[in-house]
């Protein structure tokens, strides 16, 4: 089934933009915002709002409709959905399946300052009342904290028969996170022991088709719950 | 939040009004209208059309002609019906279609034609009844949320989508749905029949689409653990008949204003003050709330300038309410926030504005409704708008709050812009929830004194206006700036004097013993 | 000169979108929003919001970079924008080239009650301080007001020697606006009188391409001052 | 509007502050930093870079070694200058180099060292001080919006983009403008130098960056008829020679606070305490507006129980400002407006504590943070939630406003994000401009109780930090819920005891007569 964005009428297509330009405000910049939509494909376009907001430059609002649609069928294979485990079964699985602790490492690497997002899945507390990993009878959690260098981490999970790695990037400006993502990987892959490892990442805009561009084997965008990692980690650690 | 105001002056606008509306009621007493006797035809049964689409109704007061109709269309039905001893409603059927002639009941004595109509009035009343009474079971079993009741309205011109869009803002939190009439629909002199895909800016009031909405709405309630309210609109020149559909179909409120369509849609001001008392004693006695329309002086003229005529109005509505019967708690006074954005200050006046509304109609379901005439194409500007107006309300205790579009000044409002404007509303209803009750007015400053302005400024014109007379007061442009004379504007020809032994069964029934409060 | 939009850099292309898909939410939806996005042509799209709005809706808001530019010159060309005369410029040129006063009709047309818009343009008051033509010497206005259906405005015309027809549309949903217009162009031609007369039309939407597809002389949009119309008609009927 | 507040418990809260800053100050006057000397050398003329791009600085630092550094950077520098007769910034570059050995001023008396630098300090100072008469002219001249001072934020990566976002927030009606800094140069040790392109959620501060960026703003501010003022970021491993620079370049505002490397850096914290000191001397002569960091409080643990840590910091802050000679009109402490929107009468909670700063720090120029923690993609409502901010701002006369951005959640600020920032407060503050002065807190109500409940609970914590020490306290994390020990943290290194003819001139200069207010 194919869908398009719902207006007020099944299929109409219509989507909203805002944007500036580097223009000056005058009545041609409102038409040259209405071909800059045009151009990107869309049609019955509306620039509800144009105006200066600063010299050389102008926002505008826009109404328009699209005539792209996308095809539903197909795409939950593509963005596979588990069941989360309970603690319980998480660490039962682990207990008969492994017997021993599956040690941990997580870190906001390179400059990133962010925790609260790592915190959140490694601290006992949790995150939106469901625990974090240190909770789990069945994990050994290390949490080194802020703007560990990929090659500092690297170091503490030869050091230490890490079983699983967990980067975090939360600042991601100018690529910034796929930057130290990729030298994570590429370090670990240099070191020999990427095969050895679980690799997962995430942040706010982290999705599991980027973690796997980025040779990674999952990737936990905004809202995560602990669980749902603790979930992943059991499953593929006793696959 | 409570502003000193003068008890005095609120009881003398009380009676000024009272004064205004003496001279009216007595027109009303002694005039009907088409729309009046086609409500009554509707109630006795006359549904449906007859060919080419006429409906019922409007075929009855035709055939019947101007003579007959003096009498009012019951009595002819009912002579009818006697003559030809049959029902009252297929007595309407067949003089619609033709098949009878009113001239078959002539003979029959005006006794027996009231005779005939007594069971099927009573019965059409029961009907009503009955579904105000559902309504008070279904909101019993209703877990509201906090007030006000958040309104939004649909408007895509095809029912069905209507309902996607209704169920889809029950689900986001709406309280109140309302659907928008197609650009038009107000003047048309009769209502469209079935359920309709097609209008501009709107969707046609029908009792079919009346019908198709309730459903829905019911289904919603009852799968979202509370009850959904639903809203039409009757001023035009079908004021009575959507009254009596709304009554039949358990709409829960009507936009109902004693002058809204004489201003704003040329009808003519005879013709609304017949048909404003008839349609609302049937809310009334519906349990339906009304909806008056005192927002619209705003939307063309200056707030600022026009906060006296809103509350002058506002008294007029009441007064008028009171005397079809309207009890306080069915009476949605309108009010707005109009005022400039950009005005220094202008939030302490709509404050001003908002809770002098609230104290000097304490039971009356204020309808508070959004910034519209400043709302641009800036959305993200015009959503932080409506976030004042949603906190303006919530501080002065509003009832009934017409929630905000980003869109206002682009279309009618998208699916999402509603969930937006419902998250939005809730965001600043919850966090300032308290703010009115923990706060006070400075004595003297800039809000309270506003508040006196408005209410001595009122007065003044309701005095003007008792002196003149509403007719004259409407002619010089006392309201929204327009001016409109008694004998101009649409639908005077059907306005007709009642001739002596005029009969309106439900009129009769509903008549209120003593102005309720 | 081309053009992108600029979001913190220049050329960066930034845009935001927000939209309702008509699926219930759930991870993959924001994955079909991702999808569409990219289907309607953009580069690095990021899905910074997506959440059920009601049963089988969900709302996204969107940040993606578009290819898409716009070539600036010859912009200005096809917006013409001559310079708005003076009211005494336009009472002098009528006086002088067409020796008496102009006479000019305008409504509301169809079932548009919204009157506000022309009222700006003809009353004596005018718009945002900017006087309305009633108060040019050299126009006569004949203001029909709110609901006025093309026929009606076509016999008004015809009746009463009009040099110019300003009809105006608010309403514009299922181009309801267009309709009307096109009512009035082709009364006006099925009458004959279609070169008598001046064919101006506005309204919050109007853009002067419209205008000229939709067969008038020119369209005024939002924001629209009297002495822009007054110019425009003194310099069409004196050219 | 007025907070019925104890004005002994205020008094005594003020107290404490003193007690806890005095062991803290004795340990400061005993130790000077790598950061501080570097700062001195700065002032002394030591600029640019040496090969390999290392500040000239870090290089003499190194080159004097530990030993001759504990006598203070600038009696080296005077000696080799006294040794060779050539000027102090030219003894620095040339040691930098390595051209000179600090070895060949060991002969130098002391006096004679002291001598030589009596010039070039005082010089120092007094470019310093025409830079802040520069502003004070400048600012005399200026016609600027009602307060708050709208702060926006540039945070490109790339001084040139930042220079044109900033221009174009100066135009939008911004007051303020700050240049994040690029993640990460908080742990660096040294000040990077020259124009940079490159920077991650922020563009590096460097001298040359603070130029470009003063220079550009003073151009928009005479077009525009308004001073626009220029911030940066102070706390770090650098911040006194940030401050240094901040001073040369008139800066207006700088970030620096007495904890905030501490709890949110892991920098050392007896680094820092001897860092802020001196910075904030500069500041004080530079008539740099500190920002103090209680914000970051908010922006990680829970807002409501975070509060007294707030304003217990808030304390101590001034109090060590006071006692670099910070008067109050320089002191920016910090607060934010994050607590859970979702919360009902969340509202009234940032009231009552954004007035209880606003009367107990009457004369500090109050700086404001809006909501972060809570704002999600959802613009929309993240716009809404600033709206609210906003208010609250304008309600209490809060005196620094950092505009909230809609897209907080989601990117550094774009261009537009800004504009839409600009006008969406200027819109709230507008229509409620005066609301503030208008309405009354309802006395025991939900806002004063909150406000004294704030006020108790922070005075009870600095009793307890005033007896277990602000060192312990640090540690038993009774700040943002962290801990760090004396000796851990960054930067520890770098720290080190005054010998007992250590000698600072701009110290000596500076050093307050008594502890203003
Ligand atoms: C709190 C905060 C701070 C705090 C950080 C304190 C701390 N100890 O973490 C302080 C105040 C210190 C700070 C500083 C700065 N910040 Co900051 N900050 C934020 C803020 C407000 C909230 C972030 C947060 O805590 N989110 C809550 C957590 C729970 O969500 P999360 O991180 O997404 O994590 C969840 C998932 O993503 C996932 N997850 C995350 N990581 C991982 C890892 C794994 C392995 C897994 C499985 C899952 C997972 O699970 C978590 C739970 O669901 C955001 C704005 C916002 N509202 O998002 C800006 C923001 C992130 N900051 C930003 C920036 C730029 C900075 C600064 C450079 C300056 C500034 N502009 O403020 C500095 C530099 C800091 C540095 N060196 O990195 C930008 C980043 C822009 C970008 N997209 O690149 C943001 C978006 C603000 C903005 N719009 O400018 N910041
Ligand atoms: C005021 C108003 C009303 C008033 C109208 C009173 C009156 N006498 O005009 C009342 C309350 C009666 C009303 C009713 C309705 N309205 Co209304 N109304 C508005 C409102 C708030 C402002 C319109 C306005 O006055 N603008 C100010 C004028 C000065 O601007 P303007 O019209 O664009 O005119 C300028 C230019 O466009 C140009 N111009 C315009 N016409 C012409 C003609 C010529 C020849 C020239 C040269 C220039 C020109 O010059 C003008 C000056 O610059 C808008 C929302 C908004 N903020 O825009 C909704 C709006 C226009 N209404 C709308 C609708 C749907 C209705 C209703 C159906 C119900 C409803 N949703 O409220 C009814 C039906 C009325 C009907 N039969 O047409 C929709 C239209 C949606 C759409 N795009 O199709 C809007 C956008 C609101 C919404 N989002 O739903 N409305
Ligand atoms: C009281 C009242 N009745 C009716 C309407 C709608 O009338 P129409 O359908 O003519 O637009 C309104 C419009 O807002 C109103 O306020
Ligand atoms: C007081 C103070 N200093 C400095 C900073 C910035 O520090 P960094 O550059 O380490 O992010 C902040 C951050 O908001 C702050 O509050």
């Amino acid at each position: 089934m194919r869908i398009k964005p719902y207006g007020d009428t099944r299929d109409d297509g219509v989507v909203q933009l805002s944007f500036t330009l580097p223009l000056e405000w005058s009545e041609s910049a409102d038409e040259a915002a209405r071909r800059l939509v045009a151009a990107m494909g869309f049609g019955d376009v509306s620039v509800a709002e144009g105006r200066a907001i600063a010299s050389g430059f102008s926002f505008f609002v826009v109404y328009a409709k699209t005539s792209a649609s996308i095809e539903l069928d197909g795409l939950a294979a593509a963005v596979p959905r588990e069941r989360t485990l309970s603690m319980d079964e998480v660490d039962g699985l682990l207990r008969e399946r492994v017997g021993r602790k599956v040690r941990i490492a997580g870190a906001c690497i390179g400059t990133d300052a962010h925790t609260v997002g790592i915190d959140a899945i490694l601290n006992m507390k949790g995150y939106k009342g469901d625990y974090g990993l240190e909770r789990y009878a069945m994990f050994e959690t290390f949490n080194l904290g802020a703007q560990i260098a990929p090659r500092e981490l690297v170091r503490f999970a030869r050091e230490n028969d890490i079983d699983a790695i967990l980067a975090s990037q939360v600042v991601t400006q100018k690529g910034s996170d796929v930057r130290n993502f990729t030298e994570l990987a590429e370090l670990l892959e240099a070191e020999g022991i990427r095969d050895r490892v679980l690799l997962l990442c995430g942040g706010p805009r982290m999705t599991n088709l980027l973690a796997a561009e980025l040779g990674y084997d999952a990737g936990f965008g905004r809202g995560t719950l602990p669980s749902e990692v603790a979930s992943f980690i059991a499953r593929r650690v006793t696959a | 939040m409570k502003l000193r105001i003068d008890p005095g002056a609120v009881a003398h606008c009380r009676h000024l009004a009272a004064r205004i509306a003496d001279p009216v009621e007595a027109f009303i007493a002694r005039h009907s209208t088409v729309a009046v006797e086609r409500a009554v035809v509707r109630l006795l049964g006359g549904s449906g059309t007859v060919e080419e689409g006429v409906p019922t109704a409007n075929a009855v007061v035709e055939r019947l002609g101007a003579g007959r109709l003096r009498r009012g269309a019951a009595l002819s039905l009912g002579a009818v019906a006697q003559a030809r001893a049959i029902g009252v409603a297929e007595a309407a059927a067949a003089i619609a279609r033709g098949a009878l002639e009113p001239e078959s009941g002539d003979s029959v004595p005006a006794e027996a034609a009231r005779a005939a109509l007594e069971a099927p009035a009573a019965e059409a009343l029961e009907r009503i009844a009955a579904r105000k009474f559902e309504r008070t079971a279904l909101l019993a079993r209703s877990s509201p949320a906090p007030p006000p009741l958040l309104y939004v309205i649909v408007a895509s011109g095809n029912i069905y989508e209507d309902r996607t869009a209704a169920v889809a803002a029950a689900e986001a939190g709406a309280a109140v749905v309302a659907v928008i009439r197609s650009t038009g629909q107000s003047l048309l002199d009769y209502v469209p029949e079935g359920a309709t895909t097609e209008g501009f800016g709107g969707t046609y009031a029908t009792q079919e689409n009346f019908r198709i909405m309730r459903a829905a709405l019911d289904e919603a309630g009852a799968r979202l653990g509370r009850y959904v309210m639903l809203t039409n609109y009757a001023s035009g020149l079908c004021m009575p008949e959507i009254a009596a559909l709304g009554a039949l179909e358990r709409l829960d409120m009507l936009l109902n204003d004693s002058m809204y369509g004489i201003l704003f849609r040329d009808i003519n001001m005879r013709r609304t003050f017949v048909d404003q008392h008839f349609s609302r004693m049937l809310n009334a006695h519906a349990g339906i709330v009304i909806n008056t329309g005192e927002d619209n002086y705003l939307t063309t003229a200056d707030a600022v300038e026009q906060a006296p005529a809103v509350l002058a109005s506002q008294f007029i509505n009441e007064e008028f309410a009171h005397r079809a019967g309207l009890p306080d708690v069915q009476i949605g006074l309108g009010d707005a926030f109009e005022i400039d954005p950009d005005r220094e200050d202008s939030f302490l006046f709509q404050l001003a504005q908002a809770q002098l509304a609230r104290q000097v109609f304490p039971n009356a379901p204020l309808k508070y409704m959004p910034p519209t005439k400043h709302m641009t194409g800036d959305i993200f500007k015009g959503h932080r708008i409506d976030a004042m107006f949603d906190l303006a309300s919530v501080m002065t205790h509003q009832s009934i709050h017409l929630c905000g579009m980003l869109t206002e000044a682009i279309h009618t409002p998208l699916l999402g812009d509603r969930a937006l404007s419902l998250e939005g509303a809730r965001y600043v209803m919850n966090t300032a929830r308290h703010l009115g009750d923990e706060l006070e007015i400075k004595p003297g400053g800039i809000i309270e004194r506003r508040a006196h302005d408005v209410l001595r400024e009122a007065e003044a014109r309701l005095e003007r206006i008792a002196e003149i007379g509403l007719e004259a007061a409407i002619e010089q442009r006392f309201f929204a700036d327009v001016s409109r004379s008694p004998q101009g504007g649409r639908g005077y020809e059907g306005v007709f004097e009642r001739a002596p032994d005029y009969y309106n069964p439900f009129e009769e029934a509903l008549r209120p013993a003593e102005i309720p409060a």
